[in-house]
Order: structure tokens, then C-alpha cells, then sequence
């Protein structure tokens, strides 16, 4: 297989291009996604390639978007909404909730949602309010869906992919934070990583770091600081958010019996309560210290002045493993 | 000049209140038009016996169409095999004439999603029920239709008068102006969103107007005249599927009627409305309109009458056995459904019920 | 004080009533709740008794409904929209996400919008599909808004008015399978009850039972039953839902070092985690069995026939705290 | 004939391309003419030195609006002072009419909430950045002040071609006519929502005609006419405050105009529209019409038009001064409001920052 070597949002555009060329069912529509190429050049050269019928530039508004994809996706198509930033989901959001996730529950299977919805996430990129949202639970805690978001362009075209293929609807988040932030080697043909399955990043002995999307750098490099003061800290991409990968997440925590998780979205109601209480209810009795979550703060977004502040840094991570591996 | 291309304030009518005719006669083959009596006099009996289910405790909450089957008769009747339906939630007589048994309607009511499990071939979608949400999927789907190149075929959306509030109705219906989507929007306007009036919903002087703003055609039709809605809807789907040079697909058709009961079995119309309105609505109620004019035009007699009527009465307490003499669904089903696969998650969750439910049985969930 | 006996739903209208009486500024709006008086009767006589300016039927409109009350609210009134089941905010979301938590932030303070939004929720009545949620989360996850579910008549009236009265936006759920269940005695003037306070409903000393709205009594059997059987059960009903009473929390679990919790909400991301994790940061130390989670289970909510294997019954919940008892 | 009266289809025009009279020159002071001439050349050399500060790195994104003074300025100075404005994110020229300092605008999109710190009387709501949401807002606040009884005040409501597609517009607009609130709602046609074009969002011949959905009136405004937006606006605010017998309160008002440069500094405009384009629309730019015009009525001479150029100039650059030396926010202020009270829960994650903050500083913070 040829490997090209490829930003995040390279590979976001490589799997939707990929897929494209497989299956005639599978189209891409939402705001600004054909001749502009998405905001972020996501689909960027999509609308060349195959025409106004299969990347499709709507009218700006998001129910209709999703609604209609909904629509489309009953009757067997494949359609990849984008959603320009995910900030801008909640107007579709009784799409999303009242049919997304229930068409097939709903028809006990005779209708079922092959379908993608994709959108950028996440803050660091000093943009206007709304554009920085990381709100995965509001998805998460919705059964009936799927929440996938990668980490580097591997895994971002393996599990847009699957994401594609899987007979389920899948919200599809992607860090814009690390949109161009680095490059990675991705085979040019089609491949899969499986949905539901975390990665080790980096495997260690003294603390369990959980986390994704954009914050698995930060955490890495946290977690390689802390390599020269002697802490090992395994670090876990979760790669997947609905089905979480509890099995991971419990056998490193056996391994470890200390864990921190990091996330940007909110500290109230995030993942890193749902990976706590995970761990309380398979391995309390390997539990040698609080799990530590380092969280988005519980107030509103501020605007990029103040963001820094806000967004997990490497020396909070940092300070939460360190505080873990001491207590 | 084609129906659609009246001021959408001119209200399309073919009988008028007594059943004479006002204009014109859709074609339609005599034992069609039987066929739609026949249809209109089973949703309005299905509708009695639903009702009186529900006061026996023996379904759930149910909304009742009785008044509206002169709209959803002769709307789908209209609709050509292949086309497909999106309904709301008071659908029951469309639904029928798509070929959804009434067991299955039933189900529905009674709670179980076997309801929902939709006849192939039928082309409906499930029931809707937050408001004004199916619309987009309807535009969707005549979308899909036209991307697959099958805009021969068309799609029928159905929703309420309050629904044109909902932003999901402006959505749906500018996405279909601009795809120019094989769609009829069909308005059944009932005078009523529960206890909210017509003119509380918009200051727009008729619903159909507002396919203004969406640059496709709006019509208003008699919905209580089956005639005028079969023509209107027959017009409106044959120009989603074959528009003339500079015609668009979509059409909203406002079918203006009226609810004769209760919002659902759950509400009490007397609260807000007046008998007298209610009565003054019952006048043009489009059973007796249409079988005046098939009596009157020989199509109908009171033997024929009795037969259906007898019929009518035998398909409905069948259709009740079949529901109420269904196997309860099984709580596994709850599990089944939600993904194609079950995930690991909803598996572990499944397993821990099945041990309750063997050590504790229903008695350890159901409740008095 | 003259004491009333009222359900739920009458004491809600009687909160409503009684800051209506006491503040021009308040007012109600949203579907049918003028001369039908809501389709739970909540807001009952009230169009009576203000009239079309302060009782108000809108269009079938949810964004629409939220969103002209946040602008109502930012010029200074104090505007209760109703949203008929809580399944129904969605279509409203992005005015509830991006505005009705933000506006104090976004203007640091100049705009503020003290607005209560109103809806029923959960599950237990036979109704048809979407009016059965119970998605708190939804909601307490978005800082900016604070999150009440009341579980008596008394609370639900002082509850209501402290919400009515503060400053900031609240989204008040009313439990409506116990709507009409019981009564109890209200006063009947004014009187508040604070917010972010939970109330302990049964003292106890072997396990801590942390639940809320209409599983407060389901649990309450439970824990009665369980009496029987010598397991002492403290149960306690959080009242609010953001911002959290951990204090409250902790100091049960310090005393009983075991926890369950117990609500309709799906497991994943519900209230239990954030429960849990809490207890983790806070009394790890305390700790003697792992949290259990009592909760709707991960699926899409089954239509009425089903719905009672979906919610936690009393016998779930006993089950629940036996195993944690006897861990 | 009020000038509202027209079919919306029909452009509302006083000055030609040149500058020329072509219509009714609505009553205005010779002050307050200059005055509007001088905060258009205000408003596009703000333009033009935030979107250098964006290339230089001292702002974040930044959404211009050279091309769209016209409509901006025309339409707000149209406003009384006790009226309410609710802008969208692109009105930094209506703000300015209304009392938002320069530097409160520099200040918001460089990241300080500070910059929403309205100046007391300034009626204005905070930018709302997604699309459409603002519309109920207005809706509500127009409401607010019928319901107290000061409905001879107005809101106006910015928003562009793009918002109406989305849902809060119908639903907004729709309560507006429903509840006769007095709005008016401004919608800026600048032909692009970033790279979809007009034809693209909606099939409607127009976006005035989108009126009718809602039982308001809908008028059609060149934008780039400073004078015809002026007097379309004062109309409809008359009307929203004062409405005769059978007049509704609420317009929609469609004002036809061009976004030059780009959606934001974000943006390539080149990528989806020809220059061509730009160049036909550069003819009717606003700022040489209304100024040739007052030239040719000898309002305005090459003296007071060096004298506003200067004076433009120092105060841009004065607010630019004023806003990069405004001290930097204190995290502190992330905590403090997004309660009226910190919660517990709040305070408690306030102390952990402090203590991290002790002891990191900024630098534990601060990315790059
Ligand atoms: C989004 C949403 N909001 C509220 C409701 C509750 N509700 C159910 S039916 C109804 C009235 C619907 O009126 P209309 O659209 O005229 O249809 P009809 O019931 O008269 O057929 C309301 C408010 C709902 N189902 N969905
Ligand atoms: C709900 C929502 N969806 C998407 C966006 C992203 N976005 C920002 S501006 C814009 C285009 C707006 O077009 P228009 O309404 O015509 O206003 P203009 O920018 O031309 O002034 C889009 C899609 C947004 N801000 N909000
Ligand atoms: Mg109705
Ligand atoms: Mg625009």
C-alpha cells in the first residue's frame, strides 16, 4: 500500500474521497462544502471530482441539513453531513436526539441510518464565541449513536471509515485544535480501525492517563515531562467516546491503580466521570488513589483572550498525575 | 389552467356542503371512489373503537382523525404506488390506504414499536412525533428519490397547522425549493394545535401562502371535500414527478378542515372551544358529502351501504383481536434494537437485566 | 401560615400564582397553557386570573418560545416559558445552550437573564414516544444554568419561587409520573426553598442512596423494604441537579462509606457518574464497596409497553443496595 | 403612499449609481446627511485597519463590511435613541451610530468579553454569533416593551441572507406577526452566506417576499443606497411604533447590497466568486453615491471631506491605541461571571486554578 503522509484534515478529506469512490450511495452536503471545500478544506476538491449531486452546498441551516440527511438515509443513501463547527449542532439537535439515534429502535430495524455526521470540535484556535465547543456528552448520553473522535491521521481516515460503513449513525468530531498540527503516515487505500477500541499511546507502569482528541498531545507530552521525575504514566486514547472501551480502560487501570482523565469539555457530566465510575465498578480493589479529572472549567467558554486558561494545559496534566501517582 | 395555479387565498372545492357538485369532478374510476367511501367509513369506525380502547384501559394515549378523513382519504388515495408517505401521528386513515393493517396501528397505540414494522412495499415512513420534525426527512427523501434519478416517484409529508410554526417546517420546505425535490406538502389544516387556534398560530391570512417564501406553489383546498383533495393532491404530485418547463416540484397543499373530537384521548376539547363551532364544522363532515354524491350519481345504494358498513365493522373488531391477542413484546426487544450490534455496553447492561428479570420475574419491574 | 394539601402539579401552579401575585414582571408562556391551562393543568386559572399579557399562548415553536424569552428576560422581565414534555426542548437547544446560559458571561454581566424554563419530564405514564425523557445531563453539563428537579409538593413550590428569584437562568424538571401521585402540605404564602441544597428523606447508616425526582419514592420502598432485612438506608434526594451538593454527597457517604444512585436517566454519563467521581475526589479513602449505578439503561426508551423493564423499579434498587452492602 | 406599500419585489431606490436622484429624498438635516457620510468613511477605514491588525496577528478573526455602510448606517440612524438594536456579528457600523465605542468593538474580537460591555443607553444587544438566533431575541424584546406598555420604542434586528434559511428566522418572524410586536427585521442581502450564494439559499424570487409566510410586510431596499435604507427604515420604524388601523407593526425589510472583501479575515473569497463579480458591485459602492450627492447639493466640499478624512483617521487609530493597551482580562473574570453568585462547584474549581496559577504563572498556561 502507498502511504502519503498526511495532516488530520487531510485524512478527514482522504477518507471521505476514499469512500466516495467506493460506494455511489455515499455523499457529502452542508454549508460551504463544495467549491469552497469546507471551511477548514475538508472536502476540499470533493466537488470537483464528483459533482453537485454528491457534494452538496445547502442553505445554512442545520436541522434541514440533518433532518434531510435523515431522510436521505432512510431510503439507503449514505449522506455525510458536515456541520461547520459543532457549536453550531444544537440547532439540529431535535434531529439529531429524536431521530438519529431512534429510527432503528423505533422500526425495531426496518428502517436504519447509515450515516455520518461530521463536525469540528474543540477550542485552542483563538476563534469567535460558538467555535469552540466540546460538548461529546451531549451525544454520549444519548444511546442509539455512535461518538468517535480520532487523534491522528491514522486513525482519523481508518475510523471515518468504519464510521461510514457502520450501519448505525455516527457523530463524527474532529480537533480542529490539531487539524494541521502534524503530519502522519496513511496508507492510500481504504482501511478500517475498528469503532470502540482505544489506543495505548504510550504504555507505563505508575498511572493511567485517559484521554482524546486534542488533548492526547498535551497528555503525551505531559507524560513524557514526567518520564525525567520518574513517573511512568501509560497514556490512553479512548478514540472512541459511545461505546467506550471499558475493557481498556479497566486493564490499565489493574495495571496501574491510579488513573487521570483529560478532557476539554466540562468537568460536570464529562467522560472523566463515566471512565470514574467505570473503574469504580470493575476495579475499585486495584484502586490506590483518587482518578484525577482534568477537566474543562464548569463555566461558559470564554472568548480567546482568556482560552489558554480554560483548555487543560501540559502543566495542569502534569500536576494531576503528579498528584495521583503521590497521594 | 392546472388547480395549483389558483391564489393560494381561492379555496379548490368540488362538493359542496350537501354533496352537489361545485366543480370539477376529478377522474377517478367508479370503483375507486367507492373504495374511498369505503376507506373514510373505516377510519372513522377504527377512530370510535380507538377512542373507546383507550377509555377501557386497553391502549394508551390515542389521537383521534374523526373529521379529517375526507384529507387523508383522498390524499392518499391520490399517491401512486411507488410513491411514499411520511406521517405525522394522525395518520391512521392514510395510513391504511398504503396498506398498513390496523393491527399494526394499534399496536403502535398500544406501545409496542412492532407497530412501526412497516409492510414492504407500503412506502411509509414511522410516525412522527415531535412536531414538524418529519419534514425534512420527507424532503430528504424525495431528494434521495431524485438523486437516485427515480423522481418519478414522489413524496407526501403530512403534518398539522400548528406545525408550520415549527422552524423544522421552514427547513424542510426551503430545502425542497431549492433541490427542487419531488415533494407535496400536506398541510391538514384542522383548525387546532390542542388548545391553540389557527389565527394564534400565524397572522398569515392562509397557510398556504407561506410556499411563498419558499418559491414553490401553495394551494388551499376544502379538505373536508375527499373530490377536491384527491384533484389538488393528484395535480401536485403529478407536477413533483413531471414539471412542466419552469414549473417547480414541491407544492404545499393547505387542505382546511377541521378536528371534530379531542386533540388525543388525553385532552378536553370543552376547555377551549364552543359546541356551536364544533357543530357548525360537523356540517361538512365528507362522509355524508361523498356518499350523497355517489348515491346521487348512482355509484352507491343502501345494499352497498349496509355491506360496507357490516364490513367495516367485522375488519375492525378482527383487526382488535389480532392487537390485543398479540404476544406482549419481550423486554429483550429494548436491547435488540438500538444498534445494529449490540456494543459492549448495552450487551453487559443486558445481561444484568436478565439475571433481575430470572431472579425477580415481571413482578420486580412491572408496576400495580 | 395556612397550610394547603396539594399534589405536585397543583403546587407548581400555586408557585406560579403566587410570584405572579407578588412580581408584575412574571409571566408565563408556551403551548396551551392559557385557557386550557397546560396539558398537565400546571398553570390552571392563571389566564383567569392575569390575562393574555401575562399568560400566554404561543405559537407551536419551541426555539421560538425560548428564544423570545431570553429576549424578554434581557430587557427585565422574569418570563417562565413552558416547554410541554422535556422531550421537546430540543428543537429549542441551541437557544438554551448558546443564549440562556451565556448572556451573563458574554457580557459580563450587563445582560442577565433571569428566566425559569419549565417542562415535565420523565418517564412512567404510557405515553407516546419522546415524552418520556430524562435527560438532565443534557443540561447540567452546560455551565451557565442551574438544573432543579423537585420530588414533593412543598419542595416543588419553594423550589419554583427561589427560581423564579434568581438572578440567573434555571431550568426547573417536573417529575410527572408523581405529579398527581400524592399530596402534600403547602404553605400558602410565599416561601423558598434554596437551591443547590439536597435534603436528606431517610436517615440511615450502612449505605448512602443519592437519587432524585420521581425515583425519590421507588427508592424510598426500596429502602424501607430493605429496613426489613436489617440494611439501614440513607436516602437522599439531591433536589438539584447543577449546581451539585457535594457536600451533601460526601458527608452522607464519610458516615455509610457506600453509595448508590439511582435515577431514569441512561447510565452513561448520567448524574451517577458525576456522583461517583465526586465521591472519588472527596472520601476515596472512605470508601468500602464500589458505587452502583441504578439507572435507565443505554437503549433508546422503549414505547409504553416496556417501559416499566426500563426504569429502575424498587426492586432494581434494592438489589442495588444489597450488592453494595454486601460487597 | 407609504414607501412600505410597494410589491416587495420592487426595489426601493433614491439615488442611482452616480448619485443621482431617482427617488424621493426622505427628510433628513443636512447634519445629520454628513454625519451619516462621515460614519460611513468611519466604518470602512475601521474596516480596512482591523483587518490589517488580523494579518499582523493583533486580532483574532474578524468579519468585514466594506460595502455593506450603506445599509448599515442608513438604517441606524434611522433609529431613535430610545429604540433597541440586535445586531448580528457584522454591524460594527450600525454599533458605532448607536454609542459602541471603537475600541469596545476591537476589544470583542480580540477575544475581551469586555467588548460586550454596552455603554448604558447605547440599547444594543451583545453580537450573537449563530446565525439567526438573535431573531427571537428581538422578537422578544420588541415584545417585552408592548407588554410594558412603551411599544412606541422599536427593536431592530440585523441579520443576513444566509439567516434566512434557518429555523429562529421563521420562527422569530413568525411570533413577530402573531403577538404584533414592534420589529423591524433588517435582513443585510449581501448575496453570500461565505460561499453559498443567494440563488442557493432559498428558490424565492426574493427574501422580502418571505414577509407574506408570516402576515407582515416585506419591503425591497437597494443596501447600497444609504438615503433608500434610510427612508425605508424610518418608515417601518414608524409604523412598528405607530400603526394605523389595520397595519401590522412588524416589517421585514431586504436590503440588496455586496460584502466586498471577505466573509472573515478566515475566508478566500476568490475560491468561489469571480472578481468580475466584485467589480460590478464595486460601482454601486454607498460611500461615493451619498457623497457625490452631497457634493452636488452642496452639503459636503473637498475641505469637510479632508476635514471627516483626518478626523476618521485619528479616532480609529486613537480606539486601536485604546483597546491594544486595555490590560489584558484576568482569568479571574472566566469564574466570576458565569453566575450572578459562584456556585460551590465554581469556587471550588476557581481555587484549584488560582493555586495552579500560584504556581505556574502563565507560563503553565499559555500555549506557543
Ligand atoms: C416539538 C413538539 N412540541 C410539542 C409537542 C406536543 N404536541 C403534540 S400535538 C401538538 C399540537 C399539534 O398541532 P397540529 O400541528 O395542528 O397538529 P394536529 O394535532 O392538530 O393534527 C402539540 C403541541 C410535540 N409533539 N412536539
Ligand atoms: C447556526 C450557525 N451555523 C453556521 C455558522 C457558521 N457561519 C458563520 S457566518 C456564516 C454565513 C452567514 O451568512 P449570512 O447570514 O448571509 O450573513 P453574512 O455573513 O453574509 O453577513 C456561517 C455559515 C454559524 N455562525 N451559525
Ligand atoms: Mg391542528
Ligand atoms: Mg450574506
Amino acid at each position: 500500500m502507498t502511504e502519503q503522509n498526511l495532516t488530520i484534515v487531510q485524512a478527514v478529506r482522504d477518507g471521505l474521497y476514499t469512500e466516495m469512490q467506493r460506494d455511489d450511495d455515499v455523499l457529502v452536503m452542508g454549508e460551504d462544502v463544495g467549491k469552497n471545500g469546507g471551511v477548514f478544506r475538508a472536502t476540499e476538491g470533493l466537488w470537483d471530482e464528483f459533482g453537485d449531486n454528491r457534494v452538496i452546498d445547502t442553505p445554512l441551516a442545520e436541522s434541514g441539513i440533518i433532518g434531510t440527511a435523515v431522510g436521505m438515509a432512510a431510503m439507503g443513501l449514505k449522506p455525510i453531513p458536515e456541520i461547520q463547527f459543532s457549536g453550531f449542532m444544537y440547532p439540529g439537535y431535535d434531529q439529531i436526539i429524536s431521530h438519529m439515534s431512534r429510527f432503528r429502535t423505533r422500526t425495531r430495524g426496518r428502517y436504519t441510518l447509515p450515516m455520518v455526521l461530521r463536525a469540528p470540535y474543540g477550542g485552542g484556535i483563538r476563534a469567535p464565541e460558538s467555535h469552540s465547543e466540546s460538548k461529546e456528552m451531549f451525544y454520549a448520553h444519548e444511546a442509539g449513536l455512535k461518538v468517535v473522535i480520532p487523534s491522528t491521521p491514522y486513525d482519523t481516515k481508518g475510523l471515518l471509515i468504519s464510521a461510514i460503513r457502520d450501519p448505525d449513525p455516527v457523530i463524527f468530531l474532529e480537533p480542529k485544535l490539531i487539524y494541521r498540527a502534524f503530519r502522519g503516515d496513511v496508507p492510500e487505500d481504504d482501511y478500517t480501525v475498528p469503532i470502540g477500541e482505544a489506543a495505548v499511546r504510550r504504555e507505563g507502569t505508575d498511572v493511567s492517563v485517559f484521554t482524546y482528541g486534542a488533548m492526547t498531545r498535551p497528555t503525551l507530552e505531559a507524560a513524557e515531562n514526567l518520564a525525567e521525575e520518574g513517573i511512568d504514566a501509560e497514556v490512553i486514547d479512548m478514540r472512541t467516546i459511545s461505546p467506550l472501551d471499558r475493557e481498556a480502560i479497566v486493564e490499565s487501570f489493574k495495571k496501574t491503580g491510579r488513573a487521570v482523565a483529560v478532557h476539554e469539555a466540562p468537568k460536570n457530566g464529562g467522560l472523566g466521570a463515566e471512565i470514574t465510575a467505570t473503574i469504580q465498578e470493575e476495579a475499585l480493589l486495584y484502586q490506590e488513589a483518587p482518578v484525577k479529572r482534568v477537566a474543562g472549567y464548569d463555566v461558559p467558554y470564554p472568548l480567546y483572550a482568556l482560552e489558554d486558561y480554560y483548555l487543560p494545559s501540559v502543566a495542569r496534566v502534569e500536576e494531576g498525575i503528579r498528584e495521583t501517582v503521590n497521594f | 389552467m392546472s388547480v395549483l395555479q389558483r391564489d393560494p387565498q381561492d379555496q379548490v372545492r368540488v362538493l359542496d356542503e350537501d354533496g352537489s357538485v361545485v366543480g370539477d369532478v376529478p377522474d377517478i374510476d367508479d370503483e375507486t371512489m367507492v373504495e374511498m367511501y369505503r376507506y373514510m367509513r373505516l377510519a372513522r369506525h377504527f377512530d370510535t373503537r380507538a377512542v373507546s380502547l383507550q377509555r377501557q384501559g386497553r391502549m394508551g394515549t390515542y389521537p383521534p382523525l374523526s373529521g379529517q378523513e375526507g384529507a387523508q382519504i383522498g390524499s392518499a388515495v391520490a399517491l401512486a404506488e411507488d410513491d411514499w408517505m411520511v406521517p405525522s401521528y394522525r395518520e391512521h386513515g392514510a395510513a391504511l390506504v398504503r396498506g398498513l393493517p390496523l393491527k399494526q396501528t394499534l399496536l403502535y397505540w398500544m406501545g409496542h414499536e412492532k407497530g412501526n414494522e412497516m409492510p414492504e412495499g407500503a412506502n411509509i415512513f414511522p410516525p412522527a412525533v415531535p412536531i414538524a420534525s418529519q419534514i425534512p426527512h420527507a424532503t430528504g427523501a424525495g431528494w434521495a428519490l431524485k438523486l437516485r434519478e427515480e423522481a418519478d416517484k414522489a413524496v407526501m409529508c403530512y403534518f398539522g397547522d400548528g406545525a408550520t410554526s415549527e422552524g423544522d417546517f421552514h427547513e424542510g420546505l426551503n430545502f425542497a425549493g431549492v433541490f427542487d425535490t419531488p415533494n407535496v406538502f400536506f398541510c391538514n389544516n384542522n383548525q387546532w394545535a390542542i388548545s391553540v387556534p389557527r389565527e394564534r398560530q400565524t397572522a398569515s391570512e392562509t397557510l398556504a401562502q407561506k410556499a411563498v417564501a419558499y418559491g414553490i406553489d401553495g394551494i388551499q383546498v376544502d379538505g373536508m371535500d375527499p373530490l377536491a383533495v384527491y384533484a389538488v393532491t393528484q395535480a401536485a404530485l403529478d407536477k413533483a414527478k413531471n414539471p412542466q418547463e419552469g414549473e417547480c416540484r414541491p407544492t404545499l397543499i393547505e387542505a382546511v378542515q377541521y378536528r371534530f373530537g379531542a386533540h388525543t384521548t388525553a385532552d378536553d376539547p370543552t376547555v377551549y372551544r364552543d359546541d356551536e363551532e364544533v357543530e357548525k364544522w360537523k356540517a361538512k363532515d365528507p362522509i355524508p358529502r361523498l356518499e350523497t354524491f355517489l348515491r346521487e350519481t348512482g355509484r352507491l345504494d343502501d345494499e352497498s351501504v349496509d355491506a360496507i358498513e357490516e364490513s367495516v365493522k367485522e375488519q375492525v373488531a378482527d383487526a382488535i383481536d389480532a392487537a390485543e391477542s398479540d404476544p406482549r413484546p419481550d423486554p429483550s426487544e429494548m436491547f435488540e434494537y438500538a444498534y445494529a450490534e449490540m456494543t459492549p455496553e448495552v450487551e453487559a447492561q443486558y445481561e444484568e437485566f436478565q439475571a433481575l428479570h430470572e431472579k425477580f420475574g415481571d413482578e420486580g419491574f412491572l408496576r400495580e
